[in-house]
């Protein structure tokens, strides 16, 4: 068990607006620690939370730029390694090129978006025990969050005033995937 | 003999390397190297060794150069110093190494032991045992011996006419093609038993009343390559052929024009024209036959040939210009009940028309075609067996069983002989009922020599080590004398030194050969033919010989007759059987090659068809491929029709060649053998077989066959692939004009010109102004191609290896030089080890040839009555930018920096894209691997892969060639001259239409020819850029 | 422990694919003996200590495709001059090749440098440039048992034609 | 009493945890008929395998192909399941973009299919080729001959294409589904079962960082997956539309091809889903609307196709050119030697459509079924048409043959659907069909505002839009 989960306390939530409060007032507290889980991607968590953009666009970017580049390099320099004229065509035939570039953007951009997601999201994130509980995949929305010293009466108050279902104080960390 | 002993090793990249397939499959086990035992001085492996030897598949006797590596003979091409060949070869005797390497050859010496439904009734012998019981045969029957043999002249024919008197037997030369009709009106008109030298390079107009010459008659590579030189367009001259027949064989479709006579009538027609051709000349040259022609009323003559009377002055105001001409006639194409009378008109023609001398003369003869028995001895030897008369009967080359109507009942008459002894190297249907079968040695296998004509001493030398163990008929022949202790002038040991002794007695001294014998002999060896006296036409012409009246009035001129059909429903149409240009008599039906080539006419692979008129076959119901029941009364056949543009409507056409029974795996059991439909009749005057005898009663059955055959249209569909030109434009091109319309011919064109005159140009193409509005709605504008053969590769390809002063590889093919014939397909099999489909295959279209002759019936009515026929050879176009390049994921296929496009079989993956995107559909793809029953594998090429299935393949200019002449020319410090190198399509083409150079070099010959006025390029609209030029058909030689 | 795998799980797969193209890119192998021949014949002697010139058996390498392997007549020229063993007689190799030559049987050599059919290999214009034999056979002057020493493969020729400049079009050797 | 707030699109579904139930008892053990159906497709693919090894052994020639026509059934086949992959891509990433609200329950179904249908695609230009042991030349990889593939080739746009579109499409598929995978895990007691989608969801939690990279990185995936979807078939058409072949080298192909692939793909989408709503139980989910909105989109796409038929015949009759004329289906299809194959065409995609005008019709589910199958089989025609029509009368009239498909080719077809099927099969049973997590996106979610409220019945329009607390 670590430090860290000691000090955390878990609440589960049936209702969305619910936990918008909860976050909204532990906010309020300035309590920074915190991890929000929920069934499904809703923009009412994310604006409480006031998290930065994602930097996955930026992966993205790269990735099809390089595509791009990759495309009309392979195309050119294959093509002047052994020169070999066909119906006539000038041994760079850009148009052709143009196709290939495209497809390697496509590709590399989305590999290079699965690469940022998973980086960003620490994903995968397999056999180490973290908090978690399987309702949250099903349709609960919890708050795990960590006081600071002193706070820990009051964020409890919060979540308990907010209509948490379940207040869980210092849960037990679990592989997911095994319970 | 001795020096080719010891090639009885393989070579190291012939043997196993050529017949491992394209994919390395891994080296296990380990590829052996067998060294020769004796090195061989002028055997260097790797490099070829050409052997100059004569070609027997027809009694024509055609010069050959055989090329062959580590001691195999891979590929016939003609001998340029034969007189007979010129260099050229016709499909059969591309074909001679099918021959050479056929699996159904008869290995050995065999002696019957059972009875002929046994599975095997044969037992091997050694030699030396089947000499003896040869010798031992002919000392029982001595007296009562036949040797009934193929048309042999020289040294050969010497040896078996003295061997035959030595030993008591009586000798009988015979050939299904005797010429028999052509020889009697010689003999009764002129007093000359032969056949005269027709020198078609000399005549202007041309009358062919039923001789294929084109094809099989009498010396056709000699007469193809002589026909084009007078007939096609040089110099604002062309010449002129009349066909005046019931059904064109590629001969007639080679004609200017074509005279529909009914069958039978060619007596009259030809005299009614000598007639007019007599009167017009004041009578000189009539002779004797001037009361005959003052009685032959021309009306009358054209009523019963049907057709016009103006017709036949046309032909007469053509023929006749001072021996400028030339009349010839019949072929079995048109040997019918008065044969005779044909051939005696077509000489009173020639006599009147004062050609005698010119065009033709006795002052030369064809040796070969003066020999044979007719067909009326034959029965009558045949009338000798029956009876038990004949005790021995030797036979070398005739097949009387296959080629006899069933009348003759000659199973029966074999039946009667006690002893039969065969020569023949294959088992063909008569050598089948022999007790005793001495395989000969294949002629490549051979010495000998043959004079095929007057003069010409053509040499006949082994060019490798037998393949079987066959033996040599002369050696047979000597050591059976020996044996039978009989004493022949001039004897040898061996038939080798026999011959080396009558050619030093007698041809050395006749051909002026100084010197030693021995270095004469290497000399001649060399050379391959050796010219004696009277080889050269007579300077200034020969004096003409007159016409005897006593001949003349033993000729009847009248129309011949034909059996009636038996009783039944169905059409009653007259049978015209025909010689085929692939098989001959019926003697090459065991060549795949020939098999597998499509026939020049109906381009039927593997199977026969009956031809019939589509006037009559619309009448009948009938489509291609609609099979009939032809009933005459000698017999029945089940076959389908092609219908035939070019035929009468009162005639149907059967090829002669095949439906043997036996004769080897590709001939057994295919087509139909005519002589099954006709009866034993012989022509009274000649004794020849009468081939034109019967009318059939033809019957549609209902069914359909799926015929082997790569195409189905008859005509262009409107396209321009093929393209003629009039005699005047091409004059008028020729002196530099620019002949608005000059590509006339296209429907599509022509009728675009008619609907739309106002969008459209004279050519076709739209206008100027119409282009303008295009371009200003913003539409694209035609863009018009300009750029020539030569000036390809564009410049914006120049990089790396791709530069200027690379030759572009190209090619000019003039269609008034191309006759039809194929032997540029053939020959393309043996360059290039093209795998043979067979007929389930070719019916599905996956025939592999690089090179095809495409034959389209040209005329507003192509369908029924076309007015000519236009054959395009038809093969990769090596475009500048071709389309199958870029399309090819592997590169596999690409274009070379010598302008070729390649295609490199071992990194193509097959999918077939380059063949998708070929306009010109000359990419042919390997469905299958294909097979080369041993030892038919022996000819493949080793310079050429050979293709696995799965992979494209197509013409390649014979890169192996020009590779060969690049590494000599490298070698030699020096670049490929002009004419260096020859494609084999090229070098075996009697008309010699196709010239192969560097285009970009305007000295070369081909870039001369592609600059020609008559210059196209097929399907150019596409802006393909091909690098072959073809120059187009010059039609309508009548003045403009 | 999962990241671990994971990574374990990569190294492996990049060594995979790294040791499938080093052995694509590089040669099929080479190691080990040169196969058995009929005559053991040591090439180290004859080329070697005798300094024969390799055209002097192998004497089509300069006008040919093929550069030839000597007649057995050849062998017996110098061995059994005349028909009478003379030089090494008393060898077993000689012996065996006596027994050829009497009964004027060629040797069945196994065959070493192999080029699929495929590949048109004109010997004389590699030995016209002035190339050594040496340059693609190894030194076979110091080999008893003649082996394989060059791969043969289509990017052996290719990287020596373009150090050279000479033609890397696929139609000169492959048609 | 709380107010009971229902989706517009799927007003049957309640709570969250409903959704989990509903679709993850489809991983339960199968029934009788999803086991003889699941042994029918393994049949097939024996069938598949067996055929092509014949072929392979014995020769390309076995598939009935012969000079000129180097393509027939295979390729047909091949573009016919490349466009039957165009729909899922379709639905899971234009739809998703255009935020359409009908594409949430069929998405996954459609993705899936797309991927299956892509590995089947993808076999057939192995199938095709002669020497299919060197399909590899085609990838561009280092290697000792030192020589690349072609890059001016279609085929080698073909490969890249394809392989994207495969990569792209699966990744999709994958990363769209690792909470669904969450939510299985975590509902799975078979030992095999959660050890599976442990592994594949990557120990997803569903916290608030993981979602919100997810859902950017699902937005970014499905805008290159757009453009992608629209290129896949517009190369393909390259295929015929780069070349010299007459009827193939038209500039309308590529629209026309895409248009094709999506009315063939949302049909063969109505196919598949219309037995499985009814054999699982799933009429909440997949609703007649769903089927309606297809049906819109299906006509649309069949009056593009239709059109391009037209633009084709015109453009050949406008040219007066011979080989235009006759490579088409104009003359050789409508009245010649391929008459059946070029009106099963038009009947199928341009004639029977032409039903889906009548609302009656688009929301009749039986109705659909049928139409849906003629397209399917209409649009395989039409393909075929396409290739076989064009390479039979080219510029040669020499040339010119005909093509009759074999019994090994027809077997491998026939089999090619045994194997998509089996993917498919599977793919119902492991893999959660319907997407979990973006069905609860569109439904309401749970407020405690509303639940301590009034007790009204009220419907928002959709479940997207936000709820401020």
């Amino acid at each position: 068990m670590s430090a860290r989960a000691d000090a955390g306390m878990l609440a589960v939530f049936g209702e969305l607006d619910a936990t918008v409060t909860a976050i909204e007032r532990l906010r309020a507290l300035k309590v920074s620690d915190i991890v929000v889980f929920t069934p499904v991607p809703r923009h009412e968590l994310d604006h409480a939370l006031h998290e930065p953009e994602s930097p996955v666009r930026i992966f993205t970017l790269v990735g099809g730029l390089t595509g791009a580049a990759t495309g009309f390099a392979l195309g050119t320099w294959t093509s002047l390694d052994w020169p070999l004229v066909t119906g006539g065509k000038p041994i760079i035939t850009l148009p052709a090129f143009v196709i290939i570039a495209f497809e390697l953007t496509i590709l590399f951009g989305a590999l290079s978006t699965v690469a940022g997601l998973l980086i960003n999201a620490r994903l995968p994130h397999m056999g180490l025990e973290v908090i978690y509980d399987p309702a949250f995949s099903a349709g609960k929305f919890g708050i795990y969050a960590v006081p600071q010293p002193g706070q820990g009466a009051s964020v409890r108050q919060i979540l308990g005033d907010a209509g948490a279902e379940e207040i869980r104080e210092r849960p037990e960390e679990v592989r997911v995937g095994t319970v | 003999m001795e020096r080719r002993d010891f090639l009885k090793v393989v070579g190291t990249a012939a043997g196993a390397g050529a017949l491992a397939s394209c994919s390395n499959t891994g080296g296990v086990p380990p590829e052996r190297m067998l060294p020769y035992v004796i090195g061989e001085p002028e055997i260097v492996p790797g490099i070829s060794t050409y052997y100059r030897t004569t070609c027997r598949e027809c009694p024509a006797g055609c010069g050959m150069d055989v090329r062959t590596r580590e001691g195999r003979a891979l590929k016939a091409d003609g001998n340029p110093l034969s007189p007979i060949s010129h260099g050229k070869l016709c499909a059969r005797g591309q074909a001679s190494l099918h021959g050479l390497y056929n699996p159904d050859r008869v290995p050995q010496a065999l002696v019957r032991q059972g009875g002929p439904k046994d599975a095997d009734p044969w037992k091997k012998l050694s030699w030396d045992q089947a000499e003896q019981q040869l010798a031992d045969a002919l000392a029982r029957g001595r007296g009562r011996a036949v040797f009934l043999t193929q048309n042999y002249t020289g040294t050969l024919d010497r040896l078996v006419t003295d061997w035959c008197a030595a030993l008591g037997v009586e000798r009988v030369i015979y050939d299904t093609f005797a010429w028999e009709p052509v020889r009697t009106a010689n003999r009764l008109l002129f007093g000359v038993d032969g056949v005269p030298v027709h020198d078609f390079a000399q005549a202007e107009v041309v009358l062919n009343f039923g001789a294929d010459f084109l094809e099989t008659w009498i010396s056709p590579v000699d007469y193809a390559h002589g026909f084009v030189q007078g007939n096609a367009y040089r110099a604002g001259k062309r010449g002129k052929l009349y066909a005046l027949s019931a059904h064109q064989t590629l001969t007639d479709l080679n004609a200017e024009e074509w005279v529909p006579v009914k069958p039978g009538t060619e007596p009259l027609v030809a005299l009614a024209i000598a007639r007019l051709v007599a009167e017009r000349a004041g009578g000189a040259g009539a002779g004797a036959a001037a009361p005959l022609l003052a009685g032959v009323n021309v009306d009358a003559a054209a009523a019963a040939a049907g057709i016009s009377p103006e017709k036949i002055r046309q032909i007469a105001q053509d023929f006749g210009n001072g021996g400028r001409s030339l009349a010839v006639g019949p072929g079995p194409a048109a040997q019918h009940r008065n044969a005779t009378a044909v051939a005696a008109a077509v000489a009173i023609l020639n006599s009147v028309a004062g050609n005698y001398g010119h065009t033709l003369s006795f002052a030369r003869l064809e040796e070969h075609a003066g020999r044979s028995a007719s067909y009326a001895q034959m029965q009558q030897l045949l009338g000798r067996l029956r009876s038990g008369q004949v005790q021995v009967l030797l036979v070398d080359g005739p097949n009387p069983l296959y080629a006899f109507p069933a009348q003759d009942d000659v199973a029966g008459a074999l039946a009667k002989v006690p002893f039969i002894a065969s020569f023949s190297s294959y088992l063909d249907e008569t050598s089948e009922r022999a007790h005793l079968l001495l395989p000969d040695h294949h002629f490549l296998e051979s010495w000998g020599d043959y004079v095929p004509r007057t003069g010409v001493r053509s040499i006949v030398q082994p060019v490798m080590m037998p393949v079987f163990d066959t033996k040599l008929k002369g050696d047979v022949l000597l050591s059976v004398a020996t044996r039978a202790k009989a004493t022949l002038p001039n004897a040898a040991p061996t038939f080798y030194d026999y011959l080396r002794g009558s050619w030093q007695r007698e041809v050395q001294p006749a051909a002026g050969g100084a010197g030693a014998f021995e270095a004469w002999w290497e000399e001649s060896l060399k050379a391959g033919v050796v010219l004696t006296a009277g080889a050269a036409a007579p300077a200034g012409g020969a004096a003409a010989p007159a016409l005897q009246a006593a001949g003349l009035a033993r000729i009847r001129f009248e129309a011949a007759s034909f059996d009636a059909a038996p009783a039944g429903s169905g059409e009653s149409l007259i049978l015209l059987a025909y010689p085929s240009y692939r098989f001959y008599d019926g003697r090459m039906a065991d060549r795949a090659w020939l098999q597998e080539l499509p026939d020049p006419v109906h381009k039927v692979t593997w199977d026969s068809v009956l031809e019939i008129s589509p006037v009559t076959a619309k009448r009948l119901g009938l489509d291609d491929g609609n099979v009939v029941e032809v009933t005459t009364s000698h017999g029945k056949a089940t076959l389908p029709v092609w219908r035939h543009p070019g035929m009468r409507p009162d005639v149907v056409a059967l090829q002669m060649g095949l439906g043997h029974r036996g004769f080897g795996r590709y001939a057994d059991g295919r087509g139909v053998n005519v002589a099954s439909l006709l009866g034993a009749v012989a022509e009274p005057e000649s004794g020849a077989m009468v081939w034109q005898q019967v009318t059939a009663r033809v019957k549609p059955t209902g069914e359909w066959a799926r015929m082997s055959m790569q195409n189905q249209v008859k005509t262009e569909s409107g396209r321009e692939i093929t393209r003629d030109i009039s005699l005047a434009d091409a004059r008028r091109l020729e002196a530099g004009a620019v002949v608005a319309g000059a590509s006339a011919g296209s429907p599509a064109r022509e009728s675009a010109r008619e609907r739309y005159p106002e969008h459209v140009d004279v050519t076709g193409n739209p206008k100027g102004k119409v282009v303008g509005e295009l371009q200003a709605a913003g539409g694209f504008a035609p863009e018009t191609v300009t750029a020539g053969p030569a000036d390809y590769p564009p410049p914006h390809t120049y990089y790396g290896e791709y530069s200027e002063a690379q030759p572009r590889w190209a090619m000019a093919i003039d269609m008034e030089r191309c006759i039809g014939c194929s032997a540029c397909t053939t020959a393309c099999y043996a360059e290039n080890n093209i795998g043979i489909v067979g007929p389930e295959q070719v019916a599905r279209g996956r025939h592999l040839q690089w090179i095809r002759i495409e034959r389209y019936f040209e005329g507003p009515e192509a369908e029924t009555a076309p007015t000519h026929v236009n054959f395009l050879p038809m093969l990769c176009q090596q475009c500048g930018n071709a389309p199958c390049e870029p399309v090819c994921p592997v590169y596999a296929a690409y274009h070379t920096p010598d302008g070729l496009n390649a295609q490199i079989y071992n990194r193509c993956v097959g999918t077939r894209y380059c063949a998708n995107n070929c306009p010109y559909k000359v990419r042919v793809f390997n469905w299958f691997t294909w097979q080369w029953p041993e030892p038919l594998n022996w000819q493949l090429n080793p310079d050429v892969g050979v293709r696995e299935k799965g992979v494209m393949e197509k013409c390649t200019f014979c890169v192996q060639r020009i590779r060969d002449a690049q590494n000599e020319a490298r070698l030699q410090g020096r670049g490929v001259h002009d004419g260096e190198i020859v494609p084999a399509c090229a070098q075996t083409c009697p008309g010699e239409a196709i010239v192969f150079g560097n285009v970009k070099d305007p000295n070369s010959r081909v870039a001369q020819v592609a600059a020609s006025g008559r210059g196209y390029r097929v399907l150019e609209e596409l802006n393909t850029q091909p690098a072959i030029t073809y120059l187009k058909r010059v039609v309508d030689a009548s003045e403009a | 422990m999962g990241r671990v795998r994971w990574v374990l799980l990569g190294v492996v797969a990049t060594l995979a694919l790294a040791g499938t193209g080093i052995g694509a890119a590089g040669q099929s192998p080479l190691g080990g003996k040169g196969p058995q021949q009929p005559i053991a014949f040591p090439h180290d002697l004859h080329a070697g200590k005798s300094k024969i010139p390799c055209m002097y058996c192998h004497y089509s390498a300069d006008r040919s495709w093929d550069a030839g392997i000597p007649a057995v007549a050849t062998c017996a020229g110098c061995h059994l001059p005349g028909g009478v063993p003379m030089v090494r007689a008393d060898r077993p190799g000689v012996k065996q090749l006596a027994e050829y030559w009497q009964r004027k049987l060629p040797i069945p050599w196994v065959r070493i440098y192999n080029l699929p059919d495929y590949v048109h290999f004109p010997h004389m214009r590699h030995v016209k440039a002035g190339m050594q034999c040496q340059e693609c056979h190894g030194p076979v002057e110091t080999m008893p048992v003649v082996q394989k020493v060059v791969p043969l493969q289509m990017g052996w020729c290719i990287q020596c034609h373009r150090k050279r400049g000479a033609r890397t079009d696929c139609f000169m050797c492959h048609y | 009493m709380a107010t009971v707030v229902r989706s517009e699109t799927h007003p049957d579904i309640g709570s969250y945890e409903d959704v989990n139930r509903d679709i993850l008892k489809l991983l339960s053990r199968p029934g009788r008929g999803y086991r003889i159906l699941l042994a029918l497709a393994i049949a097939g693919v024996i069938a598949l395998f067996t055929a092509w090894g014949l072929q392979i052994v014995l020769g390309i020639g076995m598939s009935g192909l012969r000079n000129p026509i180097g393509w027939g059934v295979y390729i047909t086949t091949f573009v016919f399941w490349v466009g039957i992959a165009h729909s899922g891509t379709l639905i899971s990433a234009i739809l998703y973009l255009f935020r359409a609200r009908w594409r949430q329950s069929i998405y996954r179904a459609a993705e899936a299919m797309t991927v299956f249908a892509v590995m089947t695609a993808g076999l057939f230009p192995v199938i095709h080729v002669g020497r299919p042991w060197l399909a590899y030349y085609l990838m561009p990889y280092p290697n000792q001959r030192m020589i690349w593939p072609n890059f001016r080739s279609p085929l080698v746009w073909d490969v890249f294409a394809v392989g994207t579109y495969f990569t792209v499409s699966a990744t999709f598929f994958y990363i769209g589904m690792i909470p669904d995978l969450a939510a299985a895990r975590d509902s799975a007691i078979v030992p095999w079962r959660k050890k599976l989608y442990s592994t594949l969801s990557l120990g997803w939690r569903g916290t608030n960082w993981e979602w919100k990279h997810f859902t950017r990185a699902y937005l970014y995936l499905a805008a290159l997956a757009t453009p992608l979807v629209l290129s896949v078939h517009s190369v393909v058409s390259w295929d015929f539309a780069m070349s010299l072949v007459p009827g193939w080298h038209s500039t309308v192909f590529a629209p026309y091809f895409v248009a094709g692939a999506i009315y063939s793909g949302l049909a063969m989408v109505l196919t598949l889903l219309i037995p499985i709503r009814k054999i699982f139980g799933l009429e909440a989910y997949f609703t007649t609307r769903h089927v309606e909105q297809m049906a819109k989109v299906m006509l649309l796409t069949s009056l593009i196709v239709s059109y391009a038929y037209l633009c084709e015949a015109f453009t050949a009759w406008y040219t007066f050119e011979p080989a235009e004329q006759t490579g088409g289906y104009l003359m050789f299809g409508a009245t010649g030697e391929y008459w059946w194959s070029a009106w099963l065409m038009l009947t199928c995609n341009a004639f029977v459509p032409q039903l889906l005008w009548f609302r009656q019709v688009r929301r009749s589910i039986p109705a659909m079924f049928v139409i849906t199958l003629f397209v399917n089989i209409g649009m395989w025609f039409e393909r075929y048409s396409i290739i076989v029509l064009s390479l039979s009368h080219e510029y040669e009239p020499w040339m010119w043959n005909q093509y009759r498909p074999s019994l090994t080719g027809m077997i491998i077809i026939l089999g090619s659907f045994g194997w998509f099927l089996m993917w498919f099969l599977l793919f119902l049973r492991v893999l959660p069909a319907v997407s979990v997590a973006e069905l609860k996106e569109v439904l309401p979610p749970p407020l405690r505002r509303l639940r301590a409220g009034p007790a009204t019945l009220r419907r928002p329009r959709g479940g997207a839009e936000e709820v401020r607390p």
